[in-house]
């Protein structure tokens, strides 16, 4: 039997029985003892465990003032020192959501006390903070708050003991966004057989991997005049000088570099090499120019259809790069063409 | 899959303002077809004539005869890959012109002298001993291309076939919005399980790394490719067709291939005598013995998987890709399925040599549609379309000849469809 | 086709003075089995070693993995192409060593090439986190590892490394011949209950060229074009890799014959379903519109098999997806429900996105096989095979670490078939 | 990353082989390049040639960069397919 755990709980002014939504401004207070639900989160905890502290604090105060209302929070809860902190349950309760997801957020990360709270799916701040902290689903109003409690007492008694928490599907928290490999009782091929079945047969199925759905962007305004544009080679083909001076692996690159072309009039077959783990290199290594087309775009400059090539060759390995690393070193790029001046670019990707 | 093929059969074709159907009368604007054509930079003239089945014409130069097909309701466009995207086609409604053809008339510059990737030249004569092939039988829209200098074989092909092509689009285009006078449909519809199950193997060569693809399938080169499974109705609408190289005796026409009869009959019986389970599109004329046993292996593999009893199979080409033919034969056989072979004879000029240059045991029952070998004098003629001369030998002695005059042909490959693969006609060889 | 299969399951492998089989115990003559592989003069020595499942070892520069299996009775010979004719395989009776694997290891020379078509590093940890990744940690290892000599060119090296696993192989499995094997399983399609829904495999295979490919009766898959077999073939060793690319990726000949996705089709058949073949296709075209037309071309054969679900599997990464998806797509356009097996990305933490390079919206039935992105340590070893130093990052020009020292890997691509999605495995990508 | 380029004001031309790719995760300037090992050339053409095509694949660029835009489109050159 493991030693009683310290809880600090937070709730918003309703459910800490302070008043409605005329009330809303209540700064942070704190009682050393259950209130609302934690009388029912002590009651399913029995002997294992005590709330030493209830924080108290307004939904606009939270909302409006969230960096006071944060550190006032996070004082006090440091004062206490919890072994889990438990924020809500919010339902559908969109301000007190913010509340409990930013408490929570701050305790794990700053704090590094493991953090609980519970709302419902379709409270606002489930995506804003489902990456930080454990979140509960519950029902949309507080009616379901029986059932919630002693799930969420239970959940917050194994992070305070340190239990390893599982996959969301099979803990019943919602997931973090966060992919662990495990091993499954079932080979792939069973249970990709198993699948088919149900899927054959018309019964429910899982898919393991659920699809992206890309995120369409607002197009920039065309080019008005090329002749006075000034134009920028990239590419995601890991063409690089000879040697890789850089050292960019063949796959999974997170990092882009920039190389002085202006004085090239082509890219020379034994001065450029391409090192790209996910194609067939020959032509490129033959002939630089196929992938990253510098000749005839010089040509194009001389010929002044194009104001200018822009002085330096922007690269990168595109192999399984994920996409936020994409996103970070796309806006890195964007700075660097911008102090360049650079109106257009020419990307080139195999 | 399911397709509606709509005929529109067509009598007679005549130059007018306006490109449009007039009944079963094809009103043709000539300098429209031109200017389509001449935008392609390989081209750099063209000319349209006009040749009807009985005068005394004969089209020289030809590379190809394409049917005028339109997709007019289901996925994808007749000729995919060529005309259009890869989708799979076969379903839907389809219009043809029924009874003429686009012959394309071009003399390619001789880029490659000698071997299989050579032009060659084909004689297509509309009267006499020499109207061998149904496109000597159909109303030919002629189009002669003189070829720009300074390009590819491979540059060449592709224009000469995509004007035939674009050219025989616009056509079949003035039958959209109309009803077609004939109608018929084509699905593999589900039999009487008691009948006997036959697949059409179908072979055609080509060969690996030639400028320009003998053959294409979605606008594909076809390489060294296992035998494919396909859906007669994706031939139909052109999913497989020849390059536009050279139309000689042993390479079918594109006319011939949406026609192929052997499918029409398959589809006439399926139901009533027989189950038609599908086409077998076979490459063949491997390099390497090896290769052509297992290309053979596979085909007879691929048809008892369908759960066939008995195969029909059809070759092309001469010389080297006869080998895949009868090996394929004595493959089924050995699988227990009841084969029939078409092919020509060779057997010289007379007839007094050996009609086949390879056999197996197990060709038991072998179809003749004719003979290569047999010479044949094709007499001098009033009008000749595509040029005045012509080069019937260009690896040995490249001596051009006037093309009206009479020409005695050793054999009969110089001749546009000049062998009947398909069994269009009713040409054979017997023993005296 | 029917084929019966005979398992000697084997639980120790030891050299002995000649070789043959005592009960489970595989006793190995060292020297005649080193004289076969050495026997075509390209290798200046030959270490062969014996590796067993729980050893603290680790085997270095694998290249392929084969089962001994050799044809005891029916048509043909197993691995055909390489070692017998090109006899289509899958009748009569195979013997084969159960939990036995024929392993290549070699350091081929990288001659400084980067892309695709190059040998990189494969590593099987016996024990340890690294053991699950691989099939290859619970199967009793005879390891070849060769000294090339110097100077051949890739293709020569790559083939005779290939004929002298496959030999090695064969080899071993004659100890089976004119014995009666403890276990019996028969293969066999027949339909006995025709109402169940018919299933098909769709096999995607990787094949590009030289270190990159895979053979189907010893020719290059290089210009495959989907076409149907019968999961026999591949039982028989119709499949041979020669793939080395991505050591984690790949699927070997070992797996080819011992494909857990057609063990789940066979075992369900008659029960949930009626298993009706395989479709072979191959992934990482170069063009948008070849691999379109392999993704129509799988549904349309499936369609016309009268497929009502389908499950594939594919070998290799990125690019090789796109066929894939578009393949899923494809089918389930054509009303046939897909599951599919599939490795995700994930980056090192599991918080990157997209977990799949390319997907449709038609994927929803995917298993995940784990992923190669997250990094790994493998402890110290007591014993390594294949070779004293590991070289990482070729493309960088490679560094070498000691191979027995623990080593701290930043992706798993170099865990031999730990991303592999035939479906051995139990890794998975779940939610946390 | 050319998504981050475009939603920043800069267009960008993506040239690849693969346009279908491009177009589902919505990059909007997609030109049709020859093959995936080559977008910009083809090897199976003389020098001259090859360069003629990559020339082509550039002007198609140049005008996708002067093309206003709304939903990913691609321009291609069909004439540079193989």
């Amino acid at each position: 039997m493991t030693s009683p755990i310290r809880i600090v709980h937070y709730v918003n002014q309703f459910f800490g029985g302070i008043g409605g939504e005329e009330r809303a401004d209540t700064e942070l207070l704190i009682r050393e003892h259950p209130v609302g639900p934690g009388v029912g989160i002590a009651r399913a905890l029995g002997e294992r465990g005590r709330i030493v502290a209830t924080l108290i604090g307004g939904d606009n105060y939270f909302t409006e003032r969230m960096d006071v209302a944060r550190s006032a929070a996070l004082e006090a809860i440091e004062r206490y020192r919890p072994d889990v902190v438990i924020a809500g349950p919010a339902f559908n309760a969109g301000r007190y959501g913010m509340a409990c997801g930013e408490v929570c957020k701050a305790v794990t990360e700053t704090l590094r006390i493991p953090s609980v709270t519970a709302m419902s799916p379709h409270n606002p701040a489930v995506s804003l903070y489902r990456r930080s902290t454990y979140i509960l689903p519950t029902g949309e109003s507080a009616a379901s708050m029986p059932h919630i409690l002693p799930r969420l007492t239970a959940f917050a008694h194994r992070l305070a003991i340190g239990d390893a928490i599982g996959p969301a599907e099979r803990e019943g928290y919602m997931p973090r966004g966060i992919r662990g490999i495990i091993l499954d009782e079932r080979s792939a091929a069973q249970r990709a057989a198993e699948m088919l079945k149900a899927k054959l047969t018309g019964e429910p199925y899982q898919t393991e991997i659920p699809v992206e759905v890309f995120q369409p962007v607002s197009p920039a305004a065309p080019l008005q005049d090329l002749t006075t544009a000034t134009i920028a080679l990239v590419t995601t083909s890991g063409l690089v000088p000879r040697g890789n001076p850089d050292g960019f692996k063949s796959m999974n690159e997170s990092r882009w570099a920039t190389y002085p072309v202006k004085h090239l009039d082509a890219l020379a077959p034994d001065e450029w090499e391409p090192i790209h783990g996910g194609y067939d290199a020959r032509f490129a290594r033959e002939n630089p120019n196929r992938v990253v087309p510098l000749d005839v775009l010089r040509e194009l400059e001389n010929e002044g259809v194009i104001g200018r090539l822009h002085a330096d060759l922007i690269v990168t390995v595109g192999v399984g790069t994920p996409v936020e690393v994409c996103q970070r070193m796309g806006e890195e790029i964007v700075d660097e063409l911008h102090r360049a001046n650079v109106s257009a670019a020419i990307f080139t990707s195999n | 899959m399911q397709l509606d093929v709509g005929t529109f059969p067509i009598n007679s074709i005549v130059f007018d303002h306006h490109t449009r159907l007039d009944g079963d009368t094809l009103r043709i604007n000539r300098h429209e077809l031109i200017q389509m054509i001449q935008e392609d930079p390989c081209i750099e003239r063209a000319e349209i004539e006009l040749a009807i089945p009985g005068e005394s014409t004969r089209i020289i130069h030809v590379c190809d005869a394409i049917e005028p097909r339109i997709k007019v309701s289901g996925p994808g466009v007749c000729y995919p890959g060529l005309m259009g995207p890869v989708d799979t086609v076969g379903r839907g409604v389809t219009h043809r012109l029924g009874g003429m053809a686009v012959v394309l008339s071009a003399e390619y510059p001789r880029l490659i002298e000698t071997g299989v990737g050579a032009a060659h030249e084909a004689i297509l004569d509309m009267s006499g001993p020499g109207a061998l092939g149904p496109i000597a039988h159909t109303l030919n829209l002629v189009l002669v291309l003189a070829l720009a200098s300074g390009y590819s074989q491979g540059d060449y092909n592709r224009a000469v076939q995509l004007a035939g092509l674009k050219v025989a689009h616009r056509l079949a285009q003035t039958t959209e919005g109309k009803a077609p006078p004939l109608r018929r449909r084509y699905e593999l519809t589900p039999v009487d399980t008691t009948l006997p199950k036959v697949v059409y193997i179908s072979q055609f060569y080509t060969q690996l790394n030639l400028p320009a693809p003998y053959l294409t399938w979605y606008g594909m080169y076809i390489t060294d490719w296992m035998p494919l499974w396909v859906h007669p109705n994706e031939i139909l609408d052109g999913a497989l067709i020849p390059g536009a190289v050279g139309g000689d005796a042993v390479r079918p026409s594109s006319w011939e291939y949406v026609n192929n009869p052997i499918i029409a009959r398959l589809y006439e019986a399926h139901g009533e005598a027989l189950a038609f389970l599908g086409v077998i599109v076979h490459r063949t004329r491997f390099e390497v013995f090896e290769e052509k046993q297992l290309s053979a292996n596979q085909a007879a593999k691929l048809a008892k998987l369908m759960g066939a009893d008995g195969a029909i199979v059809t070759w092309i080409g001469a010389g080297n890709a006869f080998i895949e033919g009868m090996l394929t034969v004595q493959a089924l056989e050995r699988e227990g399925i009841k084969t029939v072979f078409m092919t020509y004879e060779h057997g010289g000029q007379e007839g007094w040599e050996a009609p086949l240059m390879f056999t197996v045991p197990e060709a038991d029952a072998i179809i003749s549609v004719g003979s290569l070998d047999r010479a044949i004098t094709l007499p001098a003629v009033e009008r000749v379309i595509g040029g005045d001369e012509l080069c019937l030998d260009p690896e040995a002695s490249g001596e051009r000849v006037p093309a009206a005059g009479e020409l005695r042909l050793p054999w009969r490959l110089p001749i546009a469809s000049g062998i009947d693969h398909w069994g269009f006609g009713r040409l054979t060889c017997i023993e005296y | 086709m029917r084929l019966e299969m005979g398992t000697f399951p084997i639980t120790e492998a030891t050299f002995g003075p000649r070789t043959e089989l005592d009960g489970t115990r595989l006793v190995i003559d060292h020297d005649e089995l080193a004289a076969l592989v050495l026997e075509n003069g390209f290798f200046r020595r030959v270490r062969i070693e014996i590796v067993s499942p729980g050893e603290s070892a680790r085997i270095i520069h694998l290249l392929d993995a084969i089962e001994p299996r050799i044809k005891v009775e029916g048509p043909g010979e197993t691995f055909p192409g390489f070692l017998g004719s090109v006899e289509t395989v899958g009748e009569g009776r195979t013997h084969r060593l159960g939990g036995v694997a024929v392993m290549q290891s070699a350091e081929i020379p990288g001659r400084g090439k980067g892309g695709l078509l190059m040998v990189r590093e494969g590593i099987v940890d016996m024990t340890g986190p690294g053991a699950a990744y691989s099939p290859f940690s619970q199967t009793i290892n005879i390891v070849l590892t060769l000294e090339l000599e110097p100077n051949f060119s890739d293709e020569e090296y790559d083939r005779t490394i290939r004929l002298a696993g496959l030999k090695a192989a064969r080899y071993l499995a004659r100890t089976t011949v004119d014995r009666r094997a403890p276990q019996y399983r028969t293969y066999d399609l027949t339909i006995s209950c025709p109402a169940l829904p018919r299933v098909v495999y769709v096999h995607q295979i990787q094949s590009q060229g030289t270190f990159a490919r895979t053979f189907f009766y010893g020719k290059p898959l290089d210009h495959l074009i989907p076409t149907l077999v019968h999961p026999n073939e591949l039982l028989d060793g119709a499949l041979v890799s020669g793939n080395y690319a991505y050591q984690s990726m790949k699927t070997p000949t070992w797996l080819h014959g011992n494909n857990p996705v057609i063990e789940q089709l066979y075992d369900r058949h008659g029960r949930d379903w009626n298993f009706v073949g395989v479709i072979l296709s191959r992934g990482h075209f170069y063009g948008i519109s070849e691999k379109q037309h392999s993704a129509n071309h799988v549904a349309k054969l499936a369609r016309m098999w009268n497929a009502d679900g389908a499950m594939i599997t594919w070998e290799g990464g990125g690019n090789s997806i796109i066929e894939a998806m578009l393949t899923i797509q494809a089918l389930e356009r054509a009303g046939i429900k897909t599951t599919a097996i599939s490795y995700e990305l994930g980056g090192a933490d599991g918080t990157g996105t997209p977990l799949l390079l390319y997907s449709v919206p038609e994927a929803d039935a995917l298993v995940s096989c784990g992923t190669y992105e997250r990094p790994l340590r493998l402890p110290s070893v007591k014993r390594v095979v294949g070779g004293r130093t590991i070289r990482c990052d070729p493309a960088k020009g490679g560094h070498h670490l000691p191979a027995h020292q623990s080593l701290q890997l930043d992706t798993s691509l170099q865990m031999y078939c730990g991303t592999n999605q035939v479906g051995f495995g139990r890794r998975r990508g779940i939610d946390f | 990353m050319a998504k981050v380029m475009e939603a920043s004001g800069i267009p960008v031309a993506l040239i690849t082989a693969l346009t279908t790719l491009a177009k589902d995760v919505g990059a909007p300037r997609i030109v049709q390049g020859v093959r995936i090992p080559h977008p910009c050339g083809n090897p199976a053409l003389p020098s001259d040639r090859d360069r003629a095509v990559r020339r082509r694949i550039v002007m198609m660029a140049l005008k996708a960069l002067q093309t206003s835009v709304v939903n990913p489109t691609s321009f291609v050159d069909p004439s540079v397919l193989i």
